[in-house]
């Protein structure tokens, strides 16, 4: 049974589907947004189960000749790692469909036009987990680009075209320098028995040192603008800012996901001594992205612009534990993203509503949000505390195990990460304060409190946060083996503990 | 993985509880606050029933541990969510599930007029539950996820009116001091994984055998820093005293009996690292020695019936910390002025609460005066925690703080002369600052309206606070008679190891002991209670009330020393993303753009220059041609 | 002497040439014997019929390929097929666009606001003249990558060249520009001929033969002096260069795009980089291959030079025609390094990025015929805001040909540079791999930023409207934007048969 | 005589006439140096072809004469034409298009 | 050696002639000095062999093609003269350098190069007859692009006519035709013709309209424009009655 290319089929076929509705049904068309979503995540689900979870080896693969005369294929399968990528994007969609469900009537274009983007965008973004083929990758990695593009410049608010702009060159740029890197390896797999994208086969590359290093950066600053990675990072909250809440979501949550999934799947399998050079400076990297992250977000005055700053501090995280390349932290770092992307859906969702009802993103406009809208705003607290990773909710398991993960390999970047916690209790509770807390603001006496829809919309996320906080095997049973196998790939072991055993 | 003996229920009673109101809303208002009460009732009940079971087992045999299920497994890095009973906790379990009871109890009517009640006992019994967590978990890791939650609830109480700005700074001051100290608990796991690979209780404990000093001596110091941070220690206490902006059920049960205490058991539960570790348990002690102190001093100038019974508890709590660093003895002395302490003070915060109830919300005690004939019940409560928290014999304190003055004058050499009588000036100090409270709420004359007289609290405030005092009166004398509570606790702190040379006989140290409190008193006496006291703040006083009043410029120092310098660095960074990283991207952007401008105008549109530019281009290829063939 | 020869030109081979011939010779009958009425059916009819037949012709010669042909002054080989038949199929939706509105004087003779040209342009003419003009052009461009002497390069260039010159000033409105444009492209036309026929008498002079076989083999045997052969290729490389638009012999380009008609200008901007880069390569590749270390370091740095350039000025264009030249010109830089490459992967990359480029450029042009307001044409940028917003389907094709022209990926400029970029670093031309790539960034920005301007910025007071498309230039731009698209996402039957049938003879 | 004098000349001619295109405004002017360079070009040929014994040089002169001439025409048309619009055959006067 | 003598005399001669073509003002003297120049170049032809060239030079090029210039010069304006100072700046300096890199680089290019073999001659090739030899090659081995510039030639011929004739849709009325059209517009009135400007009147500048016989001025005897640019003078001081007839006797 082909499951990666059905799950990638229905967001495409519904996007067909909405293509011929009329252009004045645009109830239907969302609802048809929200069917085909629901249906391709419950596919997903059953995919999932599926999975043989102690299997290393790639999973649901298939591979199609695509273009024959570069060795291009259409190949893809999943291993613990992409698996719960491609179901964080599956289980996230529906929710974005349901929260936003409003969203795309400011837009410059029509709502039709608008879930058609969103479900291009869910195609391109399972494509870019599934592909095995470095070609068909870069496809969807670039192509994925557009429909932000227009989702962004299209339906945001504020300076959105100017941030749209803004995304899109960055990560061109990103995906150029890949592409040469890209064209490079081509080159050096045609010399080296012919020409062929697939990862198990570049892997398998001879490469001198100086050609692995040069190589590994043009993928590694591609990944690090997508991640984003400090000093890249500064297309991220202008387009966070100016993007609809749930193309937000989408953003941060899924897409930005794709330059650290690149990191372990491309960056780590391809160039593993390259990959061993340059971790001092990546490590360095991350934690200076930790910290910086999370002093933007203290001094933002701006809650999308802050949510966006939290992101690039918690993506610090995830580089730290790639590249600390211990199991623990590489689990941690796969955890970490499935996480991020629910914490990130909560608060943002809910800062889009917030958002929406008062008219205003600066913090200073709220103020005591508690008192007239609770639900909303415990739902934010509750996103909030995932966010700054309190213990019992799913964002401590994966922080933690990064942080313990880096430390038996990296003590001193462990140290200074875990300050982070800190800046991050800061960052968090400052805009709690002023939003929630304190007395109400005039302007927001007359708020409305969420509806039945939105409840419904961001029920299922603080589920998954909640109940991943305290049981967070199922997803740490698939990422595991799968961890594992990448760290001792690249030849490492987790450090034994250094005074007496167990 | 089956919960085969119940231990899960003590915290899955009150967390039910607690999310059973928070989802139910304002459907639960009208019930929501005996449900609470009922889930900590019950809670408290199957932990009588433990300790029942306990009992009648070996000393050997008295653990009892139950794995839910596997928490977090990433290669050797395994925790279970497990629990574990044994005797230490215990007596937390029944401390925090009594004392916590009793509050719920009290706050029933405490609350009576506060439309979000349910809101409240939500919070309590989340507190509850997480600090059942923290004391029952069987690891470092379960711990610190209680030790989080406990903070979470502390925030959510201390700004349950946070309405009030200043209530949410107090309540954001709070979580954050505490996760300074949560990062040390961070370190400490870390070292722990690293260096032993496990982070249980029972493994660290074997592990720590054979361990490196540096190593064990490193955990202990950041495990220190948790404590300090949850337990209201030097460096870490200035969050204490805000604190108070909570309702002072809440300060009576969190920041009193309960959480703040938490530190202590922290490193009483880790003294198999302390004990091996001489440097980090010489710190605990100096850390507990300032705070004592410290407290004592804030305690001395606060006009605020709260805020000085917050500084006693930092000052309490310093006397049990530093008992702690004195070694195998004096775990078990810290641990018994803890549940003590636990009454005592709670019974005073209630007593607190009650005149609060009683004047309007007053807290300052300057507006206080004769209370004592509006209010008999609380004024007999509250002075019998009084007379606890003195020392004098017969209650509680009697026995928990002597034994701790007396170990620290045992712990053998200057070392020992020096806290010996660190802890003795603190008793005076304490015996000062407490009678001054007592003088001025309850003796006197009245400073308020006297035609609208305080009024007597209602039973249910007045029932729980009448438990407590009775626990003060006899709290201490249970616990230290046939030096039972050490008995109870000796399986866990390795061998009865015994103290330093007796430099002088325990009597005469009670005695001092004596004497100086009642030096105290009566000094206290003597400023407060001879004449009428001023119904605001005399502002002619030394400079050294004044610091003491600033709460010896803990706030400032912060303020100077990390916030300023931290706001700078924020606004820095935010200028510094601005102007250099965007900066520097946009200065690529324009660079292109201009470059494209002045490559433009290359284009003059004369056919001449474009001919000109082709003869360029020729010479240029001519001359290459020109160089390599020379 | 020996006896007279009496010649065998193989017209089978030649066919595709010879009918291009006919039909514009047939077209110059028409226009001398046909009444006004009929002749620009007739000459629509009579130029899409030959072209399609040309085209006919090529395809039925595919197989016997490889051969010269007409006493060696053209090889009948695959790239030589390949090229002719991209220039054909170019120039048929060209054609289209040339037959579609009234773009072109009614009465080139007259002066610009004259009576004269009033009276005409009310009669509802233009000049048909212009369809043989074409057919003369594409059949100088079929011959330019076919030559295999210098002679027959020569006068292909002046072919296919001067029907250009004369075009490019004919357009109906704004007829100073066009006729400025004219005069330019002819000086400057003229001028690089020039050097590129010095070039050609130094490369005789060095070989002593006027074929390209002959000097290949003085430059194989290192026969002959150095100096001769490298005034030779740079001279000879100054009127190709010129041709393909490389810096710094690029500075016709923006005027005369701006200038020519745009049915004009999408025609030479496509066709004639075909066949100019159709006869580099031949001539590269084969004559002066062995010795690529003459010129390789000067077309490398031409090229880097050229994409950094026309990227760079690109930006700051405000007409869409000239930012489309600018464009080009960077194209131009891209196709060089397929130049550069000089293997067979660089070959076949080149004749795929010339089809698609062609194609795409070709469709470009005809969206910009398409937007008007009263007075014409409307190429400036500023009023091409909010188009996404009024003709959502004009604005898309448009953007999927800037996106294609960026390089974007399921587009065919993505496959396109893909695989002239690889071919090129796997000759070890690294800097140029990388100067290229940095250069797309650099033209990524100018791409977006008319994209940004159709669909996310707001239309200006005075409205451009777009003309209701007719079928020709429907056609035009649909069957642009299918074949963009397609060669995007299905790359594979192009690139093998490429592959397959992509050898030069030597 | 040594041929190679003649080449000399010839460059000689072509650098003349490259400026002249440079230099001159007037088109026709400008046209005539292209000319000149054209006739250079072909003095090249015909030497080379002297040097090398066969007749193909001069066979390119041939064709390059008329070649000539048909651009002849058609510049001169283009520059009749622009000169009716302008009043006016220099060069510098149509630089309308720019930048 | 006469050809060295030749080469030494004519060569300086036409290069100076190259040269003079930049400097002097007049585009017929350019032309002129152009001329001499091909001239020279036809010389030089025939002296390396290529008599039928050389003949071909001077016909075609000295004769046809210089001729169409000198041709389009006088349409252009015979007079018409250069200005030479630099307009574009920074143009001049350029030329000039440019002129001295590009003959040097290129003269000292031919000084280093040796053909690397013998001057052959072309005694062999011209064996049987230069003329001959050149048919050889154009009608057998360069037959194609022999072809293929007929299409030049025509392409030339067609840019021509489009650019310079332009056939008249309507053929230009003759005098009879705008006759008839008058007599058969219906009204006779102006059959025979309106009246040019100051008839009858005692002025007959263009903007004085013709009077009529009741001494009324008539405005359709003056140019359209004129009459709506309001320059048409009030023609009553003009009439002739109104004259002072009283003859001023005047010296």
């Amino acid at each position: 049974m082909n499951y990666l290319t059905l799950i990638m089929a229905i967001p495409l076929l519904g996007a067909a589907l909405i293509a011929t509705l009329p252009q004045s049904k645009s109830l239907l068309a969302k609802q048809f947004a929200l069917g085909t979503t629901l249906i391709a995540a419950v596919a997903t689900i059953f995919m999932t189960t599926k999975f043989e979870r102690s299997n290393t080896a790639l999973q649901f693969v298939e591979s199609y000749d695509w273009i024959k005369a570069f060795g291009i294929k259409y190949a893809v399968g999943v291993d613990g790692i992409a698996l719960v990528l491609i179901l964080m994007t599956a289980l996230l969609t529906p929710i974005v469909v349901l929260a936003g469900w409003n969203e795309s009537e400011g837009g410059r274009w029509s709502t039709k036009t608008f879930y058609i983007l969103i479900l291009v965008l869910q195609t391109m973004s399972f494509g870019v987990f599934a592909a095995t083929d470095v070609f068909l990758f870069y496809v969807f990695f670039e192509a994925m680009l557009v429909p932000v593009y227009f989702l962004i410049g299209g339906y945001g608010s504020g300076e959105r075209s100017a941030a749209a702009v803004k995304f899109l060159l960055y990560s061109l740029f990103g995906g150029l320098l890949m592409l040469a890197s890209i064209i490079a390896l081509y080159v050096l797999s045609g010399e080296q028995g012919g020409h062929t994208f697939d990862i198990e086969a570049l892997s398998q590359l001879e490469m001198s040192s100086t050609t692995q290093n040069l190589l590994f950066l043009g993928f590694f600053i591609a990944f690090a603008i997508k991640a984003p990675l400090f000093p890249f990072h500064t297309w991220l909250p202008d387009a966070a800012k100016s993007a609809t809440p749930g193309t937000s979501v989408l953003l941060l949550g899924v897409l930005d996901k794709v330059g650290t999934f690149g990191m372990i799947r491309y960056c780590l399998s391809i160039f593993p001594e390259a990959s061993k050079t340059f971790t001092p400076l990546i490590i360095t990297l991350s934690v200076i992205s930790i910290l910086y992250g999370a002093f933007l977000a203290i001094g933002a005055k701006d809650i999308k612009r802050l949510i966006a700053y939290t992101s690039i501090s918690h993506f610090g995280f995830i580089t730290l534990g790639i590249f600390a390349m211990t199991t623990q932290a590489q689990s941690g770092a796969t955890l970490y993203m499935f996480n991020h992307g629910f914490s990130t859906a909560a608060l943002f969702l809910v800062a889009g509503w917030m958002i929406s009802r008062r008219g205003s993103s600066t913090i200073a406009d709220f103020g005591g949000l508690q008192r007239v809208t609770p639900v909303m705003a415990w739902s934010f607290f509750i996103a909030g505390m995932s966010s700054l990773a309190l213990p019992g909710l799913s964002s401590f398991v994966s922080e933690f195990l990064v942080l313990v993960g880096t430390f038996t390999r990296y003590p001193v970047a462990a140290v200074i990460a875990t300050f982070g916690i800190v800046l991050a209790a800061l960052y968090i509770l400052i805009p709690v304060q002023r939003a929630l807390h304190g007395p109400t603001e005039p302007g927001n006496e007359n708020l409305k409190d969420l509806n039945l829809r939105e409840k419904i919309a961001i029920a299922p996320v603080i589920a998954v946060i909640v109940v991943l906080g305290f049981y967070p095997s199922p997803a740490l049973n698939i990422i595991n083996p799968a961890a594992a196998q990448v760290v001792s790939q690249m030849g490492f072991t987790d450090p034994l503990p250094t005074h007496g055993g167990k | 993985m089956l919960v085969n003996n119940g231990l899960v229920y003590l915290i899955a009673l009150p967390l039910f509880g607690s999310a059973l109101l928070l989802l139910a809303g304002r459907r639960a208002d009208r019930w929501g606050h005996l449900f609470a009460t009922a889930m900590s009732a019950m809670s408290f009940v199957l932990g009588a029933v433990q300790f029942y079971e306990m009992l009648g087992r070996d000393a050997e045999n008295r653990a009892v541990t139950q794995k839910l299920f596997t928490w977090i497994s990433v290669g050797s890095f395994n925790v279970d969510a497990g629990l574990l009973l044994d005797q230490l906790s215990i007596c937390f379990v029944l401390l925090i599930t009594g004392v916590g009871t009793l509050i719920h109890i009290y706050s029933i009517a405490y609350m009576d007029h506060d439309k979000d009640r349910r809101r409240f006992f939500a919070y309590l019994n989340l507190f509850i539950a997480a600090m059942l967590l923290l004391v029952m978990g069987d690891s470092y890791l379960n711990l610190y996820v209680g030790w989080e939650g406990v903070g979470l609830a502390s925030y959510l109480l201390i700004g349950f009116w946070n309405q009030k700005p200043a209530y949410a700074t107090a309540s954001k001051k709070a979580f954050i001091a505490n996760r300074v100290g949560d990062m040390g608990l961070s370190f400490a796991i870390m070292i722990a994984f690293a260096t032993m690979g496990t982070v249980s209780f029972i493994g660290v404990k074997e592990a720590a055998e054979g361990s490196s000093q540096g190593a064990l001596t490193a955990i202990g110091l950041m495990l220190l820093l948790a404590a300090t941070g949850k337990s209201a220690q030097f460096p870490l206490q200035a969050w204490l005293g805000d604190a108070m902006a909570g309702p002072t059920p809440v300060s009576a049960l969190i920041h009193a009996a309960t959480m703040v205490t938490a530190g202590v058991y922290l490193i009483t539960r880790s003294n198999f690292i302390f004990d091996a570790a001489p440097t980090a348990q010489l710190l605990v002690v100096i850390v507990g020695a300032i705070t004592l102190l410290f407290g004592a001093i804030i305690g001395t100038a606060k006009d605020d019936i709260k805020k000085a019974l917050a500084a006693s508890t930092m000052s309490q709590i310093g006397y049990m910390v530093l008992a702690t660093g004195l070694g195998p003895v004096g775990y078990a002395f810290a641990i018994m002025h803890l549940l003590t302490h636990g009454f005592f003070k709670a019974g005073m915060f209630l007593g607190a609460g009650s005149v609060m109830h009683g004047t309007g919300d007053e807290v300052n005690m300057r507006k206080f005066g004769g209370i004592r004939h509006f209010m008999p019940v609380t004024f007999a409560t509250f002075g019998l925690g009084y007379l606890a928290i003195l020392g004098v014999p017969p209650f509680a304190g009697f026995y928990s703080k002597d034994k701790i003055i007396e170990t620290a004058f045992y712990s053998g050499g200057i070392k020992g002369i020096l806290i010996g009588s660190i802890a003795l000036f603190g008793a005076a100090l304490t015996a000062f600052y407490m009678t001054r409270v007592m003088i001025l709420t309850f003796a006197g004359t009245p400073r308020y309206d006297i035609n609208n007289p305080p009024h007597e609290s209602s039973f249910l405030m007045l029932l729980p606070m009448g438990i407590l005092a009775i626990g003060s009166v006899t709290s201490g004398f249970l616990l230290a008679r046939g030096e039972a509570l050490v008995h109870w606790l000796e399986p866990l702190f390795h061998a009865h190891e015994g103290h330093g040379p007796e430099i002088l006989p325990p009597v005469v140290i009670s005695l001092m002991a004596l004497t100086v409190v009642i030096i105290g008193a009566t000094f206290a006496w003597f400023k407060y209670g001879r004449g009428p006291v001023a119904d605001t703040a005399p502002t002619n006083v030394s400079i050294f009330t004044r610091i003491a009043r600033r709460d010896l410029l803990q706030d400032d120092f912060n303020e100077s020393v990390f916030m300023r310098p931290g706001q700078a660095l924020t606004r820095l960074i935010v200028k510094t993303d601005d102007v250099v990283v965007d900066g520097t991207v946009r200065g690529v952007a324009a660079a292109t753009l201009g470059s494209g401008a002045a490559l433009r105008t290359s284009q003059t549109g004369f056919v001449r220059s474009y001919a000109a530019l082709i003869v360029i281009g020729a010479i240029a290829l001519i001359a290459a041609i020109w160089a390599v063939t020379l | 002497m020996s006896e007279f020869i009496s010649p065998t030109l193989s017209y089978s081979l030649l066919s595709p040439i010879l009918v291009v011939f006919a039909g514009a010779i047939i077209g110059v009958l028409i226009e001398a014997f046909a009444s006004k009425s009929i002749r620009p059916i007739a000459q629509v009819s009579v130029s899409i019929g030959t072209l399609v037949l040309a085209l006919v012709q090529v395809w039925r010669i595919r197989s016997s390929s490889s051969t010269t042909a007409a006493m060696g002054s053209v090889i009948i080989d695959g790239p030589g097929l390949l090229l002719q038949g991209s220039i054909l199929i170019i120039s048929i939706i060209a054609v289209f666009l040339i037959a579609d509105t009234e773009n072109f004087a009614a009465a080139p003779a007259a002066i610009p606001g004259s009576s004269e040209e009033r009276e005409s342009i009310a009669r509802g003419q233009q000049v048909s003249e212009v369809f043989p003009l074409t057919l003369f052009a594409v059949a100088g461009m079929l011959i330019f990558p076919v030559a295999s002497d210098l002679i027959t390069l020569f006068v292909a260039l002046e072919v296919l060249s001067l029907p250009l010159y004369l075009m490019a000033g004919l357009s109906r409105r704004r007829r100073l520009l066009s006729q400025e444009s004219a005069l330019k492209y002819f000086l400057l036309g003229a001028f690089s001929s020039a050097f590129f026929l010095f070039g050609a008498a130094y490369l005789y002079g060095y070989s002593g033969s006027i074929s390209f076989a002959g000097i290949r083999d003085a430059v194989v045997g290192g026969t002959g002096n150095d100096v001769f052969l490298l005034i030779g290729i740079a001279f000879l490389s100054i009127g190709l260069l010129f041709k393909v638009g490389a810096v710094p012999f690029h500075a016709w380009t923006p005027d005369v795009y701006q200038g020519a008609p745009t049915p004009v200008t999408a025609f030479m901007a496509a066709a004639t980089k075909v066949a100019a880069f159709g006869a580099m390569l031949r001539i590269y590749y084969s004559v002066f291959a062995n010795a690529e270390w003459s010129w390789r370091p000067l077309i490398t740095g031409i090229a880097i030079i050229t994409m950094v350039f026309g990227s760079l000025v690109a930006i700051s264009q405000r007409d869409v025609k000239r930012m489309l030249a600018y464009s080009s010109i960077a194209h131009a830089g891209f196709l060089l390094t397929g130049v550069i490459a000089l293997n067979k992967a660089g070959l076949d990359a080149s004749i795929y990025y010339l089809f698609a480029y062609g194609i795409a450029s070709v469709g470009a042009f005809a969206v910009v015929t398409l937007v008007r307001d009263s007075a014409g044409e409307v190429t400036d940028l500023n009023r091409w805001a909010g188009l996404g917003k009024r003709s959502p389907w004009v604005a898309t094709s448009f953007a999927t040909f800037l996106l294609a022209f960026a390089g974007i990926p399921l587009t065919s400029g993505f496959i396109g540079k893909f695989s002239i970029f690889s071919a090129a670093y796997e000759s070890g031309a690294t800097a140029v791999v990388i100067a290229g790539v940095l250069s797309s960034a650099i033209a990524a920005f100018f791409y977006i930023r008319v994209i940004v301007l159709m669909f996310f910025s707001d239309p200006l007071e005075d409205a451009t409207s777009v003309l209701i498309p007719s079928i020709l230039t429907r056609i035009t731009v649909l069957f642009s934007v299918v074949v963009t698209i397609f060669l995007g996402v299905f790359p594979s039957p192009l690139l093998d048969f490429i592959s397959n049938i992509a050898i030069f003879i030597r | 005589m040594n041929p190679t004098n003649y080449l000399y000349v010839s460059a000689l001619l072509f650098t003349i006439g490259a400026i002249g295109v440079v230099v001159r405004r007037n088109a026709i002017v400008v046209f005539m140096c292209i000319e000149l360079m054209l006739n250079a070009a072909n003095l090249s040929f015909v030497t080379f072809a002297r040097m090398n014994g066969n007749l193909d040089g001069q066979v390119v002169a041939f064709f390059t004469m008329v070649v000539a001439a048909c651009e002849v025409v058609v510049g001169l048309a283009i520059i009749v034409t622009i000169y009716r619009s302008r009043r006016s055959a220099s060069v510098d006067d149509a630089s309308l298009l720019r930048r | 050696m006469p050809e060295s003598v030749l080469f030494w005399i004519m060569g300086p001669l036409a290069v100076v002639a190259a040269l003079g073509m930049l400097l002097v003002k007049k585009a017929v003297h350019s032309a002129l000095l152009l001329a001499w120049v091909m001239i020279t170049l036809a010389f030089f032809y025939i002296a390396q062999g290529a008599l039928f060239l050389g003949i071909v030079q001077i016909v075609v090029y000295t004769g046809a093609v210089m001729m169409l210039f000198l041709f389009i010069l006088m349409l252009v304006g015979v007079d018409a003269s250069d200005s030479l100072t630099e307009t574009i700046r920074g143009l001049r300096p350029i030329a000039i350098t440019a002129a001295i890199g590009f003959g040097g680089l290129m003269v000292s290019l031919i000084g280093r190069a040796s053909l690397g073999r013998e001057s052959v001659g072309l005694d062999q090739a011209n064996a049987a007859g230069n003329v001959e030899g050149l048919a050889y090659q154009l009608f057998s081995t360069y037959v194609f692009p022999f072809e293929v510039v007929s299409a030049l030639l025509i392409t030339a011929a067609m840019g021509a006519m489009v650019l310079a004739h332009h056939q008249r849709e309507v053929p230009r009325s003759t005098q009879r035709d705008l006759s008839e059209q008058r007599f058969r517009s219906g009204s006779l009135a102006t059959a025979a013709g309106l009246p040019g400007p100051g008839v009858f009147a005692r002025h007959n500048a263009v903007d004085v309209p013709a009077l009529l016989p009741d001494g009324t001025a008539a405005p359709a005897s003056i140019s359209e424009t004129l009459r709506t640019r309001g320059d048409m003078i009030d023609s009553s001081q003009f009439q002739l009655d109104q004259v002072n007839t009283e003859v001023k006797e005047e010296k």
